[in-house]
């Protein structure tokens, strides 16, 4: 299967994520619209590497899946801060600071 | 056969089309879909739709019962734990050829990995009951 | 090489030391011995090699010249001056002391791997290093809701631009099959796949999300603002410096031969973030804001360097790091002293505390690029870059003409502390100690502007 | 002697240093005399640099430090010792001694007294700086210097609110100018790798490096910008008139003597390179002559006692730009040294009259003070002989020379300068007769306070007037002594370019004329300020009143559609933007109805819709051919 089929794949999730994370206000649902837009580079990875049959690529999506899930951490430790200070996780109501 | 990979070294604004409609595509099919579902959908809410479908029987209190931060804490914590395990694999595949260098590169590893989970046993993140 | 290990093992060791010791003040006096003994190994890292000698790790992954090793040394200097000078507001933001000064060790960690990277993966690594402890900081004063506000648009957004990282690299390295930052080289102007085009048009964007350029500035004055102020001192200063070596270490080693392909597009850029940054800083109320956006001004003259792929830019770069790090923390210092951020907050300080008001004047004079300061030599440096490339004299003249703007805002705060009546209140009493570290620093912005060679000369 | 040059700066420095370290232990006097004597020493070290000038006629650089040494880039911080700036440095520290004497009198009241002397010798140092420096970064250094003296001092009182906008004003319009240096000081470094006056004048005539004709003249504008900031020019001459808000001692030292002929000094110290651009050098005069008409004529009609001299400096620093135009570079510094003379001179006496006034600045108020001050009253008189160029005081042979090579370029501005020139003598007579003739108009207690000022303010009076009579004879007219002094000392460093001598005759004519003139326009000054009437002006008196609107018409055209601009990118962008999301969250506002007032901006959801924008325009612009 030519590699550009996974491009268009990958290329399309990636859009996805980035609108997704644009207009949703779910701050959880935003988030997963941002580890979308992460697994679309890994699948791209992934397929590239397949295409030059080069391990550095697998290796890389190894680093990009820990530091997602570090980031996980972090941020769903943010989020619950958050939600324990204004019962909610509508990232609208993040308005405090502004121009 | 392929052209993006190609070199593209005629450098008409046909070779960059592709990329342009991929991206076309992409958002397009996005905003099609929201905004379909923004505009078609019919947005009657009366109180009877608000209130959450118990197959019958009138709901009981607020779904939203307050959760124990500790299982949050643990969630968290089993990600990031689970996650590591991850660099494992390639070092498991080929440590004959890594030999003496990489089993110590991996021990540090560990070992870094390991402070990090004492740290939080000391924390006390991981004690049941306060 | 060795810095990097020693910012690591000084983190856990001030993790734990938070286990153990509970009194706030030791752990900071501790912390701040470990920044020096950080300084040292850095130190000891810069004699051991020799000048024009480039030593290779981790298979070619970190490649360590004499400009990264003189860049981190000045950084953790910076870095220390910064904790001698914030480490009782450090204490005051919140319990966990051991924990805030074990991540600024690891951004460290972080800012030694961007200058030194020879590979986009510890390019990535590097930048997410860098970036995660930042979100904690941000939100690290929990009775605040802005803090946690800022720490929550950070994380979204920070992430969001780890995203278009990493699409730009994929891209790359599906033209390429490469991630090592010396064999893009290869990459010729006449034949770029639109595949590498798009990849490295999004590594620039999300370079300009890092450094705050418009239009991705929009992070850049909620968190600032929201942040602590100690920690908003760490990050607009050390941080964004050590992003911006970064972004040049790709863009004049990587993409320097085809520089024609991208230097339009980040000529945009740059004049966007210049106006932006310029222009509403005009309108702020809130000091502490209008140095949010006053640093957004500052990144629009760091991006000269990048603009002009020449040996000057790489001077450039490096003075105007040092000069406006050292100025701003030393703005910060001074700020987190007053009672009141607003600019009424400075009413009449030079009657009050002539000395301090004094010093404010150096700092500000220095952020608007008056001569005999380090930020005059460091705007000379990077335009004189953009000068001697040639292509970008427009922009030169705009960039000059955003300098005159810039000083309306900057002297406003000097007109307030010189010509207004107020009693400008203060909130701490200004300690003795703290004077002398201000008059040092001080010194060294102006030492900057009059002898920048003894940090050129390396 | 001149490896001591450094000892010039380096004295005022100390003085800052002590009094600005110490302003609040110091007490007045003590302030005072460390910031004259600081002055004192540099002027005894300044005048032996120019005797052994002047005997040897060398042009040496010392050379002080290494400044900046990068790669191909090599600036170095060294002095340069000629005729010019040693000229210049006598000027600086004699008058700025004189004046420093005159301050500790004048300025005794004052609290912050010690203070004022520490801004008053930063500003000698930075124009000393500015003046010695042998390359243009130097300069550059001492020329922002002298600006930020500037703004403090004229905001020194800055109880009044207006005060410190002039000194805004007066800042900001000064970074204007100061652009267009800059600008020019990068296109040499770009052009010739070099700042250095030496290597760069070498490099002009007869070195490798050619231009075309064009560079050098967008090289000289560019300059020429920064000189019309520093040295009030038009369009950007506003700020000076304002500046008169300072101390009158500051008006005198800083807005009338020195700073000012910052930029007259530096286009006669790149002569060299002005020669090369006559497109530039054109340009030059007629803004110089611009400048010279539309203030003298501003003058005729202002009340204030300083305004009218800031804006008679104007016009007179306009003569200046116009004889640099037409190539007479000495005739240029000639008129700096007699007009540095009778303008401090004019300005410390009417500081010494509004000071017997007691703050009193409306001439209307005032009259008949001849018979209170007679000292003031007549070295007053001889400033206005001077500046107004009747033969035998200094004025009348500067001006004569500016008017005379003038008429060898075009007899058509030659005629236009007569008439700038004239207006001069009327407006400066007026204000004579106004203040110290004729019946006291002022109030009773005011009459009753009328007194001659101190010693420390009449004996620099009396000095500068000497000077600005004898000042004038180190340069006889060809008609008079073929010898003359001060061209043949100039003549190692400026040679004037293409101007061409008159015979005698004509030049004859020239000065009867102008004389002429002259001393009629005194006696219709004398005849229109017989029994004043201070009526509505109306038609052009009314237009000249407010100075032909100029300040309004840059508050139309430039400040408002600025202020416009920002508010709109501050508001809009920030604001109206985000609505478009939070429009779009109609259950969350029903949620939260008491968060809905908050909900205006700061959203995340805006701030990425931004980001993505801009990727999508950044992609755009690049994949449809927009590159080098």
């Amino acid at each position: 299967m030519p590699v550009q089929y996974y491009l268009f794949l990958s290329l399309a999730l990636f859009c996805i994520g980035m609108m997704g994370a644009m207009m949703r206000r779910n701050a959880i649902i935003v988030f997963m619209c941002i580890e979308l837009m992460l697994n679309a580079v890994n699948l791209l990875m992934v397929a590239f590497s397949k295409m030059y049959n080069d391990a550095a690529a697998q290796i890389f999506v190894f680093f990009i899946m820990v530091v997602a899930a570090a980031e996980v951490a972090v941020g769903l430790a943010i989020i619950v801060m958050m939600y324990r200070k204004v019962h909610s996780v509508d990232i609208n109501i993040l308005n405090r600071l502004k121009h | 056969m392929n052209f993006l990979l190609l070199a593209a070294n005629q450098q008409t604004p046909f070779s960059y089309l592709p990329v342009a409609i991929q991206l076309l595509v992409g958002i397009g099919f996005v905003v099609l879909t929201i905004g379909a579902s923004q505009f078609l959908g019919p947005k009657r809410s009366t109180a009877d739709k608000l209130i959450n479908f118990e197959s019958g029987i009138p709901s009981v209190g607020n779904a939203r019962q307050p959760m124990a931060i500790k299982y949050f804490l643990v969630a968290i914590l089993f990600v990031l734990f689970d996650v590591e395990v991850i660099f494992f694999y390639p070092y498991a595949v080929n440590f004959k050829e890594l030999g003496q260098e990489g089993f110590w590169a991996v021990i540090m590893f560990v070992a870094f990995f390991l402070s990090g989970f004492i740290y939080i046993v000391k924390k006390g993140a991981l004690d049941w009951e306060d | 090489m060795k810095a990097i290990i020693a910012a690591t093992v000084l983190g856990v060791i001030l993790m734990f030391a938070g286990l153990f010791v509970k009194e706030k003040k030791s752990v900071a006096s501790l912390a701040v011995f470990l920044l020096f003994v950080l300084l040292g190994v850095n130190i000891w890292d810069l004699v051991t090699t020799a000048p024009n000698e480039t030593l290779s790790f981790f298979n070619n992954m970190l490649r360590v010249d004499r400009y990264a090793l003189w860049f981190n040394t000045l950084m953790t200097g910076c870095t220390l001056l910064y904790a001698l000078l914030v480490s009782k507001e450090i204490q005051r933001v919140g319990s966990h002391v051991a924990e805030y000064f074990a991540l600024i060790c690891f951004i460290l960690c972080g800012v030694y791997m961007l200058s030194t990277y020879n590979n986009v993966l510890i390019l990535f690594i590097g930048i997410e290093i860098l970036s995660i402890p930042q979100y904690i900081l941000a939100g690290s004063d929990k009775r605040n809701l802005k803090s946690s506000e800022a720490s929550l648009k950070y994380f979204l957004m920070g992430a969001f631009s780890t995203g278009i990282l990493l699409m730009g690299i994929t891209l790359l390295y599906g033209a390429t099959g490469t991630f090592n930052i010396i064999q893009y080289t290869f990459l010729q102007s006449d034949m770029l796949s639109p595949m590498a085009l798009a990849g490295i048009l999004f590594l620039m964007v999300a370079f300009a999300f890092k450094v705050s350029a418009a239009p991705m500035h929009m992070w850049t004055p909620d968190v600032y603002d929201g942040a602590p102020t100690p920690f908003t001192a760490f990050m607009a200063t050390i941080v964004k410096a050590s992003a911006f070596v970064a972004f040049m270490r790709l863009f004049s080693v990587s993409f320097g031969a085809i520089s024609s392909d991208w230097m339009m597009v980040l000529a945009i850029i740059t004049a966007a973030t210049l106006f932006v940054g310029n222009i509403t800083a005009v309108f702020q109320q809130s000091v502490k804001r209008m140095l949010a956006y006053s640093s957004i001004a500052q990144a629009g003259f760091m991006l000269f360097a990048v603009l002009a792929v020449n040996a000057t830019a790489w001077q450039g770069m490096m003075i105007y790091a040092v000069a406006y790090s050292v100025a701003t923390i030393g703005m910060f210092a001074v700020l987190m002293k007053m009672k009141d951020y607003t600019y009424d907050g400075f009413n009449g300080l030079a009657k009050k505390d002539p000395m301090l008001a004094a010093f404010t004047t150096v700092f500000l004079l220095s952020l608007a690029g008056i001569p005999l300061t380090g930020g005059f030599m460091a705007k000379y440096f990077v335009l004189l870059a953009a000068v001697e490339q040639g292509k970008m004299m427009w922009l030169v003249i705009f960039a000059l003409f955003m300098a005159a703007v810039s000083a309306y805002y900057y002297f406003r705060v000097i007109m307030a502390m010189y010509f207004k009546q107020g009693n400008a209140e203060l909130n701490t009493e200004v300690s003795a100690t703290d004077r002398f570290l201000l008059a040092i620093t001080v010194l060294l912005v102006i030492v900057l502007g009059a002898a920048p060679n003894l940090i050129l000369n390396i | 002697m001149t490896n001591l040059v450094y000892l010039v700066p380096l004295f005022p420095l100390i003085g800052f240093l002590i009094n600005g370290l110490g302003w609040r232990k110091i007490p007045k006097a003590a302030g005072g005399i460390i910031g004259s004597v600081a002055i004192l020493a540099s002027f005894a070290v300044s005048l032996g640099i120019f005797f052994e000038v002047k005997s040897t006629g060398a042009s040496t650089v010392v050379h002080l430090f290494d400044f900046i040494q990068s790669g191909t880039l090599y600036i170095p911080f060294s002095f340069q010792v000629d005729a010019l700036s040693s000229l210049f440095l006598l000027i600086i520290t004699g008058i700025g001694f004189l004046i420093h004497v005159y301050s500790t009198s004048y300025m005794h009241e004052d609290e912050g007294m010690v203070k004022y002397f520490a801004y008053l010798n930063l500003f000698v140092f930075s124009m000393l700086l500015l003046v010695l420096g042998a390359n243009y970064l130097i300069m550059f250094i001492g020329w922002e210097g002298v600006g930020l003296c500037s703004y403090l001092l004229i905001g020194f009182w800055f109880k009044n609110r207006d005060y410190t906008n002039a000194a805004k004003k007066a800042f900001v319009m000064n970074r204007i100018g100061d652009l267009g240096f800059l600008v020019g000081m990068l296109l040499i470094l770009f052009n010739y790798g070099t700042l250095s006056y030496q290597e760069f004048f070498g490099q002009l005539n007869g070195g490798q490096v050619q231009l075309s004709a064009n560079m050098y003249n967008w090289i000289a504008i560019c300059l020429f910008i920064g000189a019309m900031g520093k040295s009030a020019q038009i369009p950007l001459y506003t700020w000076l008139p304002d500046a008169m808000a300072g101390p009158t001692p500051v008006s005198a030292l800083i807005h009338a003597a020195t700073m000012v002929t910052a930029g007259i000094y530096m286009i006669a110290r790149s002569s060299a390179l002005y020669n090369l651009a006559p497109a530039a050098l054109n340009l030059v005069a007629i803004i110089g002559l611009a400048t010279a008409i539309l203030a003298a004529s501003i003058a005729i009609r202002q009340y204030d006692i300083k305004k009218v001299l800031a804006y008679s400096t104007v016009s007179q620093l306009g003569f200046m730009f116009l004889a640099l135009g037409v190539g007479a570079y000495t005739t240029a510094v000639f008129h700096v040294m007699t007009h540095a003379f009778f303008k401090a001179l004019l300005f410390l006496g009417s500081g010494s009259v509004i000071h017997a006034m007691g703050g009193e600045q409306d001439i209307r108020k005032m009259g008949g003070l001849n018979k209170h001050m007679k000292i003031t009253g007549i070295t007053f008189l001889i400033g206005c002989l001077a500046i107004s160029g009747i033969p035998g005081f200094s004025g009348f042979f500067s001006k004569d020379e500016i008017l005379a090579s003038v008429y060898a370029h075009s007899p058509v501005m030659y005629y236009m300068a007569l008439g700038a020139a004239l207006m001069t003598a009327f407006y400066m007579f007026r204000l004579y007769f106004l203040t110290f003739t004729g019946s006291f108009r002022g109030t009773e207690e005011q009459h009753h306070h009328l007194h001659e000022s101190p010693a420390a303010i009449t004996i620099p009076l009396i000095v500068l007037a000497i000077l600005s009579v004898v000042g004038g004879y180190v340069g006889l007219p060809p008609v008079i002594s073929e010898h003359h002094t001060l061209n043949t000392y100039l003549g190692s460093v400026l040679s004037n370019f293409n101007v061409h001598h008159l015979e005698h005759s004509t030049e004859w004519i020239l000065m009867g004329l102008s004389t002429g003139l002259v001393i009629a326009m005194i006696i219709v000054a004398r005849v229109a300020t017989k029994n004043p009437k201070f009526a509505e002006n109306t038609g052009l008196a009314k237009v000249l009143e407010n100075k032909w609107y100029v300040d309004e018409l840059y508050d139309a055209v430039i400040v408002r559609p600025l202020g416009v601009l920002a508010d709109v990118l501050d508001r809009f962008a920030e604001k109206m933007g985000v609505d478009g999301v939070v429009n779009g969250t109609g259950r969350l506002v029903r949620w939260s109805s008491d968060r809905v007032r908050l909900l205006q901006t700061g959203q995340v959801g805006f701030y990425i819709f931004v980001m993505v924008i801009g990727i999508a325009v950044i992609f755009a612009l690049r994949f449809f051919g927009l590159n080098y």
